[in-house]
């Protein structure tokens, strides 16, 4: 065994094969590097934390859908959602993320769909590199906007992965580096908000940032800007939730019209990167990588975890590299801050459903339009607020009272919304 | 009562087989791995584990790099307990190192915690004395609380 | 130079007198310890940081109130306050708190007196360790209950100083120890909360929490009970603020009746410690002296900083030795924290403001008193979870994510106040 070891910190890594730029089966650079490969393979597994991970639930296969094994349904749980979203894709079919093996064929599969959906979905759930390179004839930015505006059904023909490899890491000498064209805009427009022109991330960024980076390809906000559909991240302003609301009003942009009041309404999706940015770990330098990808020993060596997982199912390496604390505490620590940002999460729920059905029934009543605008504007901000903290993963730990502070908000959006329809009992007002 | 018996003699020969294999294991480490330095309180002595490449480097950047070696903070005073401390963590270090089956991060453990706050109070008995001085027995100040990077900066 | 330090060494001090337990004077111990006895000395300063520390501000004295210099009126500087308080003593007049040296003569002489006050308010202004044992021959506690229902310029003859020595220290062994029964009661309920009997501060307390525990003795929500003004820490239930509401409901316990509104209110009082006792310092085992009065190198000795302030005006001793960031770094960390409070008190400040104008409205329109009685209920908690906050000195720094929660739920009550007056504008209420 340390003659095995020893042996070890001579060989960082046998070139079994010879990886190149456009080398996309996992299995290839698996033969270089076995044990990253090895982790990458079981993020298949399903294990569900208080809040995370995700259960592995059996169901039966069908013609539209061949999956025989799902995630827990998150309408199911709380309903409210699909009032929240009614009129949305989003009520018909939603479901608890699970690993980075199933990206692809949860995707594929999705119920959601029955509302027609466009090839710029696949950018975020699958190896889109060498489909966008091919496509764009060695140009990933055409090939990009080439595959975004297609039906999904025939962009999907396109691809063969879940992301892999080379998504990450260039081929020859393993480096980070960010391939999403979404991710190259956004991030320059974010540094520009903040005074820094013409931010190239592949030549700007350190390797630290990489870490967090190459995470944020994809676990942000986004819309489809125009007829091209093309995939945007709406930064321009800043990234937090004011700036990215102040973006979508500029624009006029809406997600949908709320099925049961008629308002412009958006919906927030996984704002890892937005809400991590303004917590103490990011402010610390910490990536997402640190905690999701933690180095382990293997041998006489250290290899990133890649296993992409809950931290809480890692807490050892994941958390007491930093935090000399026993598992149990940090556990512990984590619940307190979720169950926190869970409880207010509710309460904002309930104040949002109040509002809906005040407007429902304003509507109903014959209430001026007036006041239902304005009703309709105080939703569109309690439900953007409220989708924001909801639709982020951590349930509040990436940044703890961030995520308080936007529900309490979206709680006073909320019932704002409810007095613009509900005028005071008398008629000449007191100070 | 025999069956009393019986059990204890069963748990004596597993524990004596147990600790026969450890004790090889240990032997064969000592030997391969230059178990020899350890009793030397050169710090390269305890690198020669590969695993504790960390904490070299991170005693290298911390400010007792050049006042403070290995030993001065993780035995107690005086030879014996030096030591017996030595033959206490050698006998674990080699049986985990070869084993292979510890916590990483590796965690200092109480009892190497006490030692090693101790050691603090070795070289900085007279600044603390006005902190210490009217401090009951068993009930005392951490250092490592507010200096976590004294010895190891991470 | 050496020589000194090795002299000083060997005398950690020169025990110039003999100290006992009947010794009052701060100066005479200040000759035993002469660099504690200069921090003490020094909590006369006045600093300002963005939202704590206090301002030095010049008045003419009069014969009510000999003082030259006072602390900025918090009344002043947001009218808000005179309206949330309106009927009770604070809205007469509230400072901004300052050192401890001016404990007495800034409670002797707030106008709050215009409503008259016990003798009970002498337990945390005044050094009343052996006050409370000369009137109880001996017996603090007794001593402690013969003072509370005095009128407090009657209770004022009995005490000479601001805290002093002897209220924090054994004189013989220097060790902290509690004086104050009020908090031996109160830390002995709370732990019977968590299933620890019997529990008794003096003996049972780590030296850790001592240095919490001593701050405890004042830095907490308290009320006085029945006639014998006996001052109580409400802790029965927990600490935190709905256990301490669900007391007070449970004994029908109101501060005052508010002026605008007629709801039985009441107002939270500096609850640092309750606060504290929910964040991560806390839980860290991080003590109220290790960032107000920490550690300071004099010659080759080590002693508490016994200047007692805002940490931001000594952030390299209060945080770098445990944060190893640059001091402008942690300074912006706290503002960041406090920031995000302060906005969301101001919210939560505003929706309270909104109930009010609300329930004087319905009143004088003769609303319903089933409606009325549930928003003044709102009210009252609504108020109580803003005051938690907003009386606690820290602007959230010390338990930031559940401040940020207290006062999302505060916004929730008062709006929910208000929708208790105003009915929908339909007569069928659907869904
Ligand atoms: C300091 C550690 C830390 C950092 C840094 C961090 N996370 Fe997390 N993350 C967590 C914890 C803890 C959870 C909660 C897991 C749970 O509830 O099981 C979590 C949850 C998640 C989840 C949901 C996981 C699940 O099991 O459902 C996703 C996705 C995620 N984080 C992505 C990111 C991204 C992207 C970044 C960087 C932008 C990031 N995280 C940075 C600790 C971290
Ligand atoms: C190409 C897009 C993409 C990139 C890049 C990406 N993710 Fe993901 N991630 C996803 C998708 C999609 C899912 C959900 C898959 C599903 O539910 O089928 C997911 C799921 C997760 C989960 C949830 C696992 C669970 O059990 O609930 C975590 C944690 C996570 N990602 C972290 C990361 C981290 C950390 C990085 C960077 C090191 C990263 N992701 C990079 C798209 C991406
Ligand atoms: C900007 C990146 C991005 C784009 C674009 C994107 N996704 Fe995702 N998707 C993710 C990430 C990250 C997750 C995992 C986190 C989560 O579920 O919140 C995910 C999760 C999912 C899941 C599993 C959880 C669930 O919601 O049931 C489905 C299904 C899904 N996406 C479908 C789609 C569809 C359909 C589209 C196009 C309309 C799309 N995605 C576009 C990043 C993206
Ligand atoms: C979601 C992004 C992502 C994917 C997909 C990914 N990696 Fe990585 N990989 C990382 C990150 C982050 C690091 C840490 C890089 C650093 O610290 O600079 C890393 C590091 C590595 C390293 C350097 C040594 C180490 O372990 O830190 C190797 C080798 C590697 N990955 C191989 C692979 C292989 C092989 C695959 C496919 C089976 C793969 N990676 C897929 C994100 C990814
Ligand atoms: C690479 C280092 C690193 C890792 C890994 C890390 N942390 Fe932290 N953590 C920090 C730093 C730095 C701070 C800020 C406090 C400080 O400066 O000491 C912090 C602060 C915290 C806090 C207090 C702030 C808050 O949000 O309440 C908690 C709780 C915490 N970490 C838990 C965790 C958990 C759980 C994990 C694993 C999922 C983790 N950390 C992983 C470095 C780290
Ligand atoms: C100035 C005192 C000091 C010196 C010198 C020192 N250490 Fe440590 N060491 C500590 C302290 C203190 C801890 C406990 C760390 C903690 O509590 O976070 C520790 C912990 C450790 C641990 C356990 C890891 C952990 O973080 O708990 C190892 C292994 C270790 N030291 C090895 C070494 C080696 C090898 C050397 C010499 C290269 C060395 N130490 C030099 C003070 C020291
Ligand atoms: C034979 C290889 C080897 C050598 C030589 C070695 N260590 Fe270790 N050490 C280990 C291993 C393996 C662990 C983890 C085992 C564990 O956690 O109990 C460890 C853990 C530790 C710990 C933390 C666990 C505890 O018991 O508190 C300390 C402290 C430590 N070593 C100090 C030292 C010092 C000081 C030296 C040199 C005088 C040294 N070690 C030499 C292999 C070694
Ligand atoms: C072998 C003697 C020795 C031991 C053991 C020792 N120190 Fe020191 N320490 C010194 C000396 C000598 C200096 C002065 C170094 C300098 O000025 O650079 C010092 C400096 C310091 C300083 C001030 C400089 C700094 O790093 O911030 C602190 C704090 C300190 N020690 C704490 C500790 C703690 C805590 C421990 C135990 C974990 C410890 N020391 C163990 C000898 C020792
Ligand atoms: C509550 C925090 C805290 C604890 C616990 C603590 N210290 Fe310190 N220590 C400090 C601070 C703050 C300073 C810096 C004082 C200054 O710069 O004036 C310091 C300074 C020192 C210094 C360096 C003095 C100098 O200027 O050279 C030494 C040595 C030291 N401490 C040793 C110890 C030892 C040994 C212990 C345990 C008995 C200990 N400390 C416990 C906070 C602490
Ligand atoms: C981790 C450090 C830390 C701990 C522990 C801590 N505080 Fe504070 N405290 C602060 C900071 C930072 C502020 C904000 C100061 C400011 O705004 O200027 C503060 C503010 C205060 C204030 C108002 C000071 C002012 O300048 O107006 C009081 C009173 C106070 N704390 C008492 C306590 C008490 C009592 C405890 C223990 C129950 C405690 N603190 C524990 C850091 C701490
Ligand atoms: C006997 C009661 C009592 C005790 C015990 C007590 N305080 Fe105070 N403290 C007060 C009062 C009263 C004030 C306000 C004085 C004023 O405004 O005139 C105050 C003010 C403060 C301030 C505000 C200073 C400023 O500039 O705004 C801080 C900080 C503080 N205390 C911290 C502490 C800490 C830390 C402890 C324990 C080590 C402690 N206090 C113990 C009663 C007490
Ligand atoms: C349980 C302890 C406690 C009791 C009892 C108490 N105080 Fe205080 N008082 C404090 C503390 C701590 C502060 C500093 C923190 C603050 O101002 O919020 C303070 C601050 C003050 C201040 C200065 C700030 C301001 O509010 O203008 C005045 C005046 C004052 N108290 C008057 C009184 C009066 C009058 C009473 C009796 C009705 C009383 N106190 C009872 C603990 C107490
Ligand atoms: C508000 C409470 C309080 C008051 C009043 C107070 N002290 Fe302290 N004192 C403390 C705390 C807290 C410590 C730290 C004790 C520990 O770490 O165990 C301390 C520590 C000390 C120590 C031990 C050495 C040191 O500096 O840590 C001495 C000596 C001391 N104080 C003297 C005095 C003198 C003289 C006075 C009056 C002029 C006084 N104290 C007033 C709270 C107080
Ligand atoms: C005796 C050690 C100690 C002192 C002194 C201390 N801290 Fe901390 N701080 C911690 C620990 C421990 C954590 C929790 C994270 C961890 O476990 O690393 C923490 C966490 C934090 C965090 C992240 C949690 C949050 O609330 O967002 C901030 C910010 C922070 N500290 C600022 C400060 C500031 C400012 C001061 C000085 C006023 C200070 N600390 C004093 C030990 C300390
Ligand atoms: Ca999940
Ligand atoms: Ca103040």
């Amino acid at each position: 065994n340390i003659m095995e070891h020893k042996q070890e910190a001579k060989n960082p890594f046998f070139r079994v094969v010879d990886l190149t730029d456009d080398t996309e089966d996992p299995a290839v650079w698996g033969k270089n590097f076995p044990v990253q490969y090895d982790g990458y393979m079981r993020t298949v597994d399903q294990v569900r934390t208080r809040y995370g991970g995700s259960e592995a639930l059996p169901r039966t296969p069908d013609d539209a859908d061949p999956r025989s094994i799902v995630a827990q349904s998150r309408l199911e749980e709380d309903p409210r959602l699909k009032r929240m979203w009614a009129g949305y894709a989003f009520s018909i079919d939603f479901r608890e993320e699970r690993g980075h093996a199933f990206m692809l064929e949860d995707q594929t599969f999705t119920a959601r769909h029955q509302k027609p959906q466009p090839g710029a979905c696949l950018n975020c759930h699958a190896s889109t590199y060498l489909a966008h390179k091919r496509a764009g004839d060695g140009d990933i930015v055409k090939g990009f906007e080439k595959i975004n505006p297609l039906p999904y059904a025939e962009a999907r023909q396109l691809v063969n992965h879940p992301i892999t490899c080379i998504d990450c890491h260039d081929a020859t000498s393993m480096q980070l580096r960010i391939t999403r064209p979404a991710f190259m805009e956004g991030i320059r427009a974010l540094k520009a908000s903040q005074g820094i022109s013409n931010y190239d991330v592949n030549r700007d960024a350190t390797r630290q940032e990489m870490r967090s980076y190459v995470c944020a390809q994809c676990h942000v906000e986004y819309y489809f800007k125009g007829e091209e559909k093309r995939l945007v991240f709406p930064w321009s302003k800043g990234s937090k939730v004011e700036n990215i609301l102040a973006y979508y009003d500029e624009i006029q942009h809406k997600d949908w019209e709320h099925a049961d009041t008629g308002a412009p309404v958006l919906k927030a999706q996984h704002p890892e990167f937005e809400m991590w940015s303004q917590g103490i770990h990011a402010r610390s330098g910490v990536a997402c990588a640190d905690c999701h990808m933690p180095y382990q020993r293997v041998g006489a060596h250290k290899v990133s975890d890649h296993h992409v997982r809950s931290p809480l199912l890692n807490i050892n390496k994941a958390c007491q590299t930093c935090h000399n604390w026993p598992e149990e505490e940090l556990r512990e620590r984590v619940y307190t801050i979720q169950s926190r940002t869970f409880e207010l999460r509710n309460l904002a729920m309930d104040a949002l459903m109040d509002l809906i059905s005040d407007i429902q029934a304003a509507r109903a009543a014959g209430a001026s339009s007036n006041s239902i605008a304005a009703a309709q504007d105080f939703q569109r901000k309690a439900q953007f607020y409220l989708d924001f903290v909801e639709a982020e993963n951590s349930t509040g730990f990436h940044a703890p009272q961030e995520a308080a502070r936007i529900l309490a908000q979206s709680i006073d959006f909320a019932r704002k919304g409810q007095n613009a329809l509900r005028p005071r009992t008398e008629t000449a007002s007191r100070n | 009562m025999g069956a009393v018996v019986k059990r204890s003699t069963i748990a004596g020969v597993v524990l004596g087989a147990s600790m026969g294999l450890a004790l090889g294991v240990g032997a064969y480490t000592f030997i391969y791995a230059k178990g020899a330095s350890y009793f030397t309180d050169d710090p390269k002595a305890c690198t020669n584990c590969h695993v504790m490449q960390e904490q070299y480097d991170g005693w290298i950047k911390s400010s007792h790099r050049s006042v403070a070696t290995c030993n001065d903070c993780h035995t107690p005073a005086g030879f014996i307990g030096k030591y017996t401390t030595k033959a206490q963590n050698g006998f674990w270090h080699s049986f985990y190192f070869t084993v292979g089956n510890y916590p990483d991060p590796i965690q200092i453990t109480k009892r190497n915690r006490r030692v090693t706050e101790d050691a603090c109070r070795k070289c900085h008995a007279d600044i603390v004395e006005t902190i210490e001085g009217h401090d009951p027995e068993g009930n005392r100040t951490s250092c490592t609380r507010c200096h976590r990077n004294v010895g190891h900066l991470h």
